[in-house]
């Protein structure tokens, strides 16, 4: 599996670290009421056979997070952009 | 071999399985060799599904068989479905490394696989069919005195409840396989935990043994049956679409592994689970090379060798969320360099094939064996990267949780809400990052 | 001011007993590889703070800056005292990027000679075709299971920088590597 | 021994003889042999047995798919189990011994199997061996053990190295006969970087050994002018004895390059395989395509052979497989081995072809059509063969051809199905896009000019393209046949496993339907060609036994690898001491002169005690404590992570990582600080000291440096992306020692420039930058794990080693030792520190008695789910001190708790013992403990239970800190 780094320009899979679905947000807030959007952001994932955005980081390279688009079934990989980025943007839409 | 107290039910001798259409042993096959064994019947039906069933078990894999058999033989349950997408046995209880134990450490953990291991020690009297259940010990090597630390918490666990484990040293090791590399590792093997109760089974044979069980005694299995949708009316669970039509149920039941996810979404359920693929390998057919399981604990690689002569191993997951039964070659480097840094000797031997199979990797690496927030939806899932030792004790516990609406405390700590109430069942100390566990 | 030390005690490098000079491996033909230890050595890690990235680069215009990651470098010198070339950018760069002496942590091997490409080959993924990798190009990447930060230096010459603790096993790997082409360490 | 060497061809060097042995027997054969070639020129055609029966078995191909020539080749460490004689390249010296029998090849025990074969169906092994039930493990499983397994593994370390590489292309070409040498030419001549493979010793592929002729030249010489220009191009790789084993995501293809198995021991500058990672834009896949034996009774009989091998004997290595051979074939292309053995002079008997309407050119070579071959006489080799209308026919060797599978495995390796195609009998591959093409007879171009132009076509995939030459095409003409039903001897479909083509419909009729099904209930295609040979046979007669179609069955799954790969291989140079690199400290040299005895701490070396005069690693711990404790103690502690922090917001960004607050920490002290998982659990500790305003430098344990990096990395970037910090590990920038102890002040002092160091200028919790020995710059932190008055000095890694050194003589006068990781254990134990065996990823700060740092006042990681229920349940264990009753008793670590006077059981289970340590201070054993509800129980009395050795003391839960509870030395 090839993974376009933005930084570094596409490298193996054997230089990044995987921690799976990038869509969780975590909560602003830590008020008690929160707790159950605080359960869904630490322990539930989406898990999908198909399109997934996933963290991976570049931990044998440049050590950015990434939130990586990749098909889970074909494993094709569809692109990559940092996870500053894609924060940001989930942050505006929000 | 120690003394382990029985849990509650009685394991009948083979002799009292009813309904048998041909028994196998060695008479019957001679039997048949003067046919030209064109007698022979199946071992299971090939049966349309009918429109209702009491209960349906979507997935024919090692779990699923396993529950519908143990629905039928403990529960006197019978009006079930399996229901495989694919042929039967084609998940994980066919692509496994085969391994049996029961070496676990924590309260919620330990009583239920030592509940399988005994299970494992009379199922081939009976379900009647030889799965080759081979008890010749599983090693844990440990290379630092943290690692023995560990170890011995681990072994007290288990020897507290009866169940049988040894500390070994570098030198008990040393007897049992004076080839692995006690001279120039990079980290040196300082002992072990060994149970030698643990060992290998043949993995196809579990779930044919099961299915062939569960199909005598009524079950349909019916291959080639992918579900589609769950429908949910009021609260309940009343059928599923497949590809071979809708089918009423009264009760559902949910043991499709790595996906598990996938089948859960059909209800509108999310899972602290991920699905990721592990790799498995063989080696070509060796004559006789390493007698038990070892694994080795500098880095991920795990071995033994079959029946036929080939060496099963496997490491660590490939780390990415994957349905693909297929892995990438970093995992392969990663597995035989810890191979050949444990049996130097190994360099020349060949691998010959590898597969992958996906993983239901929970959030503790504990599984899940529950009701679910639906009523008469019942879920298994959770395995990790060990569900087949735990076959007969997850169908087992899977059938009762089924049966009666409530699990057995076998299976009490295996909740699907532990994480939201923080009762984790976490034997590494990983945390919610499934692919660390 | 401080006193610069290595006039009372002089810098060690860590392959100091291990990069020995001479001739080493197949010697059918000149050395295919020739390896030095460039020390001592000013490393220093320059990091853009937020929204400075390009304030940074303009800052280290007239120094060795190697990129070293998004708005991260590491600037080299050699001859200067310790704590020279850090005082000297930590000044310049103050508000505008982080910067953090590393002089002692990494070790940089230069490898050169027409087979350099091909012992790199055995270490990493990162394709060292010219047009992909000219000089003056650097990347971080793992070879033999340690981070190494690579630098085209001149054609058949690159720069790699490891974490001083790594630097012996990183040697041995490596020159074993050289072998069949025939070394020399200088 | 009927096989022979010709007189004349092939592309053996004749004037170059070898030795080589076999099972003990010396031979000789030629430059350019393989063992199979020189075994046949020497009129031996038995060469193995088989897996189940011990059946006699000589070679069937000549080539890679080889599932019965399997011998042991070499001795000692080097001997390598189930190599195929058809691969190996002949080299002077070799040595061979073939497998699977006893006492010997020609008279094999293991053979009386085959008396009992009515009973040893598939799958007989389910049915039986279950009564009575303690047989299995005592008597049946031993016997079945020894009985498998083919060859012998040695035990000896492996002597030879192996490498790995990567490599890069615009186009990979796989196979280099006329489509993969066209493809490469059409590639390179438009200047893309092109990496031509093939698993053979010589490139060429079938032009090695067929006879067709290209552009008037012949097929070799063709190929050589083709090999030339591409040899002549920079942007060219040649790659020959490197075979493509596995297609894997981002078009990553393994290879393994047999550098040196060629020769008896290889150069020591080299390995003997590398392992490549070839990373290509394009492939194209011009593997050829694999003959197909039939299933009849006795076609593993030695001298049963393809005819596609049997011409390669005879045309590339000048050997014949008998003096009289017959065909047997249901196709054209089998016509080309009688036309050729003829032209060098064998006689061939006869061509047996199963069609009716044949009409391919014989040659003068007599044809039966309509007739097929049920059975052959001989059983060590062929004596002559039975046809279905009773003729029987001497010779002394067979040729067979089934048809033509295309190699299509790796175009399937990421899950793809080939699909049937009915008029060529053949699965072909499937459509990969554009990454990967299939070309040439892989691709199902039966004929020489379709492979040319297919080749030449992809590939330049559009490029410029190139001229494909001429030639004269062979037929290609063919008809169904898979399994001669009146053979009355047993018809093998897997060779190797004995799966005979009886069991297929046996599998059908038990409900084994599947392919995937029958395939592991008969064991068909598992043995170590993976059904190379007999996959397709098997499928068909599944689909007839079942009613369906070729495309119904379907194929097994191709899955790597391709050929079997050494582990040798796959490992490369990382073995042995080189499996992990090894981690040094800055102070390593030191601690080796003061005669540190080293342990593994992940990569890292740690020095873990300074033995003296022949001390035992608890004597020697227990003086450093005491020379510690009662004077100074030096240590190396350069391991912890160190990490700089920097930014506007860096005081923020640590109030996010911490439970507590460093935001308020002021410029110049240290904090002890606890970081959270976000679920709540502990994860690592360490202090964080303030240097400047947007300054830190924080520390982590030595396990947890990397990943508390990371963890850092992800917070910033993806959690908190606004915060303006930087951060970057400076652990291998700073050597840092711990100097403990009473004296340690007075120690340092002497070093430390410019400054008189005392509760004032250096307080406990201080952080100073300064400068030692004239001028080094420095940074000396006021902490204490051991419970001293003590410090940490950091120093640039180059100064380490002289540092120390300086510490060490200015300590002399006051007792200085060096201690190490042990000795640094028992001291946090007496005090009562948590760490490794404490923070082990389930433990809360709650329960490590941390409850008070964690602030309420702020967001923190891991701040909301560390309120659940289940992690504020009073009854959770937490951490305790316990000291035996009896203080000569022994308690050690992973024993568990239990209460009085319960009985063991998990129910009674109370915890367990985290850490223990021989405490010279208090001149007993003493340790730390996880306890459901410890805090409350602190003076109760407990069973320390160690089942697993046996022993069970009494133990006194305590407050963890065991020693100096007032913590008066830390400020001494």
């Amino acid at each position: 599996m090839l993974i376009p780094c933005p930084h570094c320009g596409t490298r193996p899979v054997e230089e990044f670290t995987f921690l799976g679905d990038a869509s969780v947000t975590r909560p602003t807030t830590n008020d008690p009421s929160s707790m159950e959007q605080w359960y869904d952001y630490v322990y539930l994932r989406n898990n999908p056979r198909g399109r997934f955005d996933e963290y991976a980081h570049h931990s044998g390279g440049c050590r950015s997070w990434l939130v990586v688009t990749r098909n889970t079934e074909t494993h094709e990989v569809y692109g990559a952009v940092t996870a500053r980025d894609y924060t940001r943007a989930k942050g505006a839409r929000a | 071999m120690c003394k382990t107290k029985t849990l509650g039910a009685v394991i009948p001798p083979y002799h009292s399985v009813q309904d048998l259409r041909m028994r196998y042993n060695v008479f019957s096959l001679i039997k048949n060799s003067f046919s030209g064994h064109k007698n022979w019947q199946p071992a299971w039906r090939e049966p349309q599904p009918k429109s209702e069933y009491d209960i349906v078990i979507v997935g024919g894999g090692g779990h699923g068989l396993a529950t519908a058999y143990y629905l039928a033989k403990e529960h006197g349950l019978t009006n079930v479905a399996v229901l495989e997408k694919g042929w039967l046995g084609s998940g994980n209880i066919g692509r496994n490394t085969t391994i049996i134990r029961s070496n676990y450490m924590l309260p919620g953990n330990n009583p239920f696989y030592e509940w399988s291991m005994k299970l494992w020690e009379n199922l081939e009297q009976d379900f009647n069919f030889n799965a080759m259940v081979s008890q010749r010990g599983v090693l844990n090597l440990c290379h630092t005195d943290a690692q023995r630390d560990a170890f011995a918490r681990r072994g007290n666990a288990m020897r507290i409840d009866g169940v049988d484990a040894e500390l070994l040293d570098r030198e008990q090791v040393r007897e049992m396989y004076p080839f692995f590399d006690f001279e120039n590792a990079r980290f040196p093997i300082k002992g072990g935990l060994l149970q030698r109760r643990g060992g290998t089974v043949r993995h196809d044979a579990v779930a044919w043994g099961y299915a062939r069980g569960a199909d005598s005694r009524g079950v349909d299995i019916i291959q080639r049956c992918e579900v589609t949708g769950i429908h949910i009316e009021n609260g309940k669970v009343v059928g599923v679409d497949t590809n071979k039509g809708f089918i009423r149920c009264k009760k559902l039941g949910l043991a499709t592994a790595g996906n598990s996810s996938e089948t859960a979404a059909m209800a509108g359920l999310k899972l602290p689970v991920e699905s990721h693929v592990l790799q498995a390998f063989v080696s070509e057919g060796l004559k006789p090379y390493i007698d038990g399981v070892v694994t080795f604990g500098a880095g991920h690689f795990y071995v033994s060798q079959s029946d036929k002569g080939g060496l099963v191993f496997g490491g660590d997951i490939d780390g990415y969320n994957s349905y693909a039964r297929r892995g990438n070659l970093p995992m392969v480097e990663h597995v035989v360099e810890a191979g050949v840094a444990m049996i130097p000797s190994i360099a020349r031997v060949r691998v010959l094939r590898s597969w992958g199979g996906i993983m239901d990797m929970s959030m503790d690496g504990s599984p899940i064996i529950d009701k679910t927030p639906i009523q008469n939806l019942y879920l298994n899932t959770g395995w990790c990267y060990g569900g087949f030792k735990a076959t007969p004790a997850s169908g087992w516990c899977f059938a009762h949780t089924i049966a009666r609406d409530e699990p057995h405390k076998l299976n009490a700590a295996y909740r699907l809400d532990r994480f939201r109430t923080g009762h984790m069942l976490d034997e590494k100390g990983q945390g919610a990052t499934p692919n660390l566990h | 001011m401080l006193n610069s030390p290595e006039k009372i005690l002089p810098r060690v490098s860590p392959l100091r007993d291990i990069a020995i000079q001479g001739r080493f491996g197949a010697s059918r033909t000149a050395p295919g590889v020739t390896f030095t230890v460039r020390h001592p050595l000013s490393i220093i890690s320059v990091i853009a703070r937020a929204g400075q990235g390009s304030a940074t680069a303009a800052a280290l215009k007239g120094y060795n800056a190697q990129w070293a990651g998004p708005d991260q470098y590491f600037v080299l010198a050699e001859n200067l005292g310790e704590g020279a070339l850090y005082r000297d950018l930590k000044a310049k760069l103050a508000g505008v990027a982080s910067v953090t002496d590393q002089s002692h942590g990494r070790v940089v091997i230069r490898m050169s000679g027409p087979r350099a490409r091909a012992v790199l080959a055995k270490g990493t993924p990162v394709d060292l075709h010219p047009d992909q990798f000219p000089v003056g190009k650097s990347a971080l990447t793992q070879m033999a299971h340690v981070g190494v930060h690579l630098t085209r230096a001149a054609d058949d010459a690159y720069d790699l920088s490891v974490f001083r603790g790594f630097s012996e096993s990183f040697w041995e790997w490596m020159t074993e590597q050289a072998e069949e082409y025939g070394y020399q360490v200088i | 021994m009927s096989s022979y060497r010709l007189d004349k061809g092939g592309l053996i060097d004749r004037t170059t003889e070898l030795s080589f042995s076999f099972d003990g027997k010396p031979f000789t054969g030629h430059a350019g042999d393989t063992l199979a070639s020189a075994l046949m020129a020497n009129g031996m055609t038995l060469m193995g047995r088989s897996f189940k029966y011990h059946r006699p078995r000589g070679v069937i191909t000549a080539g890679a798919a080889e599932p019965n020539a399997l011998v042991e080749l070499r001795e000692g460490g080097r001997k390598e189990a189930n190599t195929r004689a058809t691969m190996i390249e002949l080299y002077d010296g070799l040595t061979a011994r073939s497998q699977n029998r006893w006492p010997s090849l020609n008279f094999d025990v293991g053979a009386v199997t085959s008396l009992a074969s009515s009973i040893f169906v598939a799958g007989f092994y389910y049915k039986t061996f279950m009564w009575p039930k303690s047989f299995w493990e005592k008597i049946y499983e031993p016997l079945i053990r020894r009985a498998a397994g083919l060859g012998t593994a040695s035990r000896l370390p492996d002597p030879d190295k192996y490498e790995k590489a990567y490599a890069h292309c615009d186009l990979l070409v796989i196979g280099s006969g006329p489509a993969g040498l066209m493809a490469a030419l059409a590639a390179a001549r438009s200047g893309q970087r092109v990496v031509l493979a093939d698993e053979g010793a010589r490139l060429g592929g079938s032009l090695l050994h067929e006879r067709e002729e290209i552009d008037g030249k012949s097929g070799l010489d063709w190929a050589a002018g083709v090999l030339a220009e591409l040899a002549s191009l920079p942007t060219v790789t040649l790659m020959p004895r490197t075979t493509v084993m596995g297609w894997f995501d981002g078009n990553i293809f393994g290879a393994v390059e047999r550098v040196n198995d060629h020769v008896a021991v290889p150069d020591p500058y080299e390995p003997r395989q590398r392992y490549w990672r070839i990373i290509a834009k394009r492939a194209v896949l011009a593997a050829g395509a694999e003959e197909r034996p039939v299933a009849f009774g006795g076609n593993d009989v030695p001298g049963v052979m393809l005819a596609s091998a049997m011409r390669s004997y005879a045309n590339r290595y000048g050997v014949a497989a008998g003096r009289s051979v017959a065909v047997f074939a249901n196709n054209d292309s089998a016509y080309r081995t009688a036309r050729d053995l003829k032209a060098q002079g064998v006689h061939v008997e006869v061509i047996v072809d199963s069609r009716m309407d044949a009409s391919a050119d014989s040659a003068g070579v007599p044809v039966i059509r309509g007739q097929q071959v049920t059975d052959v006489s001989g059983r060590k080799g062929v004596t002559g063969i039975e046809l279905s209308n009773g003729t029987h026919i001497d010779c002394e060797a067979l040729a067979m051809s089934g048809g033509w599978s295309p190699i299509v495995n790796l175009a399937c390796h990421r899950g793809q199905k080939p699909h049937w195609d009915k008029s060529l009998l053949a699965f072909l591959p499937p459509d990969n896009g554009p990454g990967f093409t299939v070309a040439g007879s892989a691709a199902g171009k039966m004929l020489l000019s379709e492979c040319l132009a297919d080749g030449a076509a992809k590939g330049a995939a559009g490029g410029k393209p190139v001229a494909v030459p001429n030639c004269r095409d062979e037929g290609f003409a063919i008809a169904p046949l898979w399994w001669v039903k009146e053979s009355h001897g047993k018809a093998f479909i897997d060779y190797q496993n004995d799966a005979t083509a009886k069991d297929l419909p046996l599998a059908a009729r038990e409900g084994y339907r599947d392919v995937e099904l029958a395939k592991r209930y008969t064991t068909t295609g598992m043995a170590t060609d993976q059904g190379k040979l007999g996959n397709i046979n098997a499928i068909a007669i599944l689909a007839e036994a079942t009613g369906r179609s070729m495309d119904e069955v379907g194929t097994t799954t191709f899955r790597p690898f391709y050929t079997p790969v050494s582990f040798g291989a796959f490992a490369g140079p990382f073995t042995g001491h080189h499996f992990q690199p090894v981690r040094k400290t800055p102070l390593h040299e030191w601690a080796e002169e003061q005669g540190a005895v080293f342990v593994e701490t992940g990569l890292w070396m740690r020095s873990s005690w300074f033995p003296q005069d022949g001390e035992d690693w608890l004597a020697s711990a227990s003086r450093e404590v005491l020379a510690t404790r009662n004077g100074v103690g030096i240590c190396d502690v350069s391991t912890l992570g160190k990490i700089d922090v920097q930014g506007k917001d860096a005081g923020a960004f640590l109030d996010k990582l911490y439970c507590n607050t460093f935001s308020t920490l002021a410029v110049g002290k240290a904090r002890y600080g606890l970081m959270l998982r976000e679920d709540g659990i502990v994860y690592d500790d360490g202090t964080t000291s303030r240097l400047a305003d947007d300054h830190y430098v924080m520390t982590t344990t030595t396990a947890n440096a990397a990943k508390v990096m990371a963890q850092m990395e992800f917070a910033h970037q993806a959690l908190f992306p606004e915060l303006d910090v930087t951060y970057v590990s400076v652990t291998e920038q700073w050597a840092q020692m711990a100097v403990a102890g009473p004296k340690s002040r007075a120690t340092l002092q002497k070093i430390v420039d410019g400054l008189e160091l005392n509760d004032q200028t250096a307080p406990y919790m201080a952080a100073l930058e300064i400068t030692v020995m004239g001028g080094v710059p420095a940074r000396l932190f006021r902490l204490s794990f051991s419970g001293e008055h003590a410090y940490e000095l950091a120093v640039p890694a180059d100064y380490g080693n002289m540092v120390a050194r300086a510490v060490c003589q200015a300590g002399e006068e006051f007792g200085i030792v060096p201690y190490g990781v042990e000795a640094l254990s028992i001291m946090r134990i007496e005090k009562g520190h948590v760490a490794g065996g404490e923070l082990n990823g389930t433990t809360t700060a709650g329960d490590l008695g941390l409850g008070k740092m964690v602030s309420a006042k702020k967001d923190f990681i891991g701040r909301m789910m560390a309120q659940r229920e289940g992690l504020m349940d009073p009854n959770r264990q937490c951490v305790v001190g316990i000291r035996p009753v009896d203080p000569t008793d022994r308690i050690r670590s992973g024993a568990h708790l239990l209460k009085r006077d319960d009985t063991p059981s998990m129910a009674n289970d109370q915890g367990y013992v985290t850490s223990v340590a021989w405490s010279p201070m208090l001149d007993m054993w003493i340790g730390l403990a996880l306890l459901a509800n410890g805090r409350a129980r602190h003076g109760e009395v407990v069973q320390v239970w160690d089942g697993l050795r046996g022993a069970r003391v009494m133990g006194e839960i305590c407050d963890p800190m065991h020693f100096d509870k007032e913590n008066k030395r830390l400020h001494a």
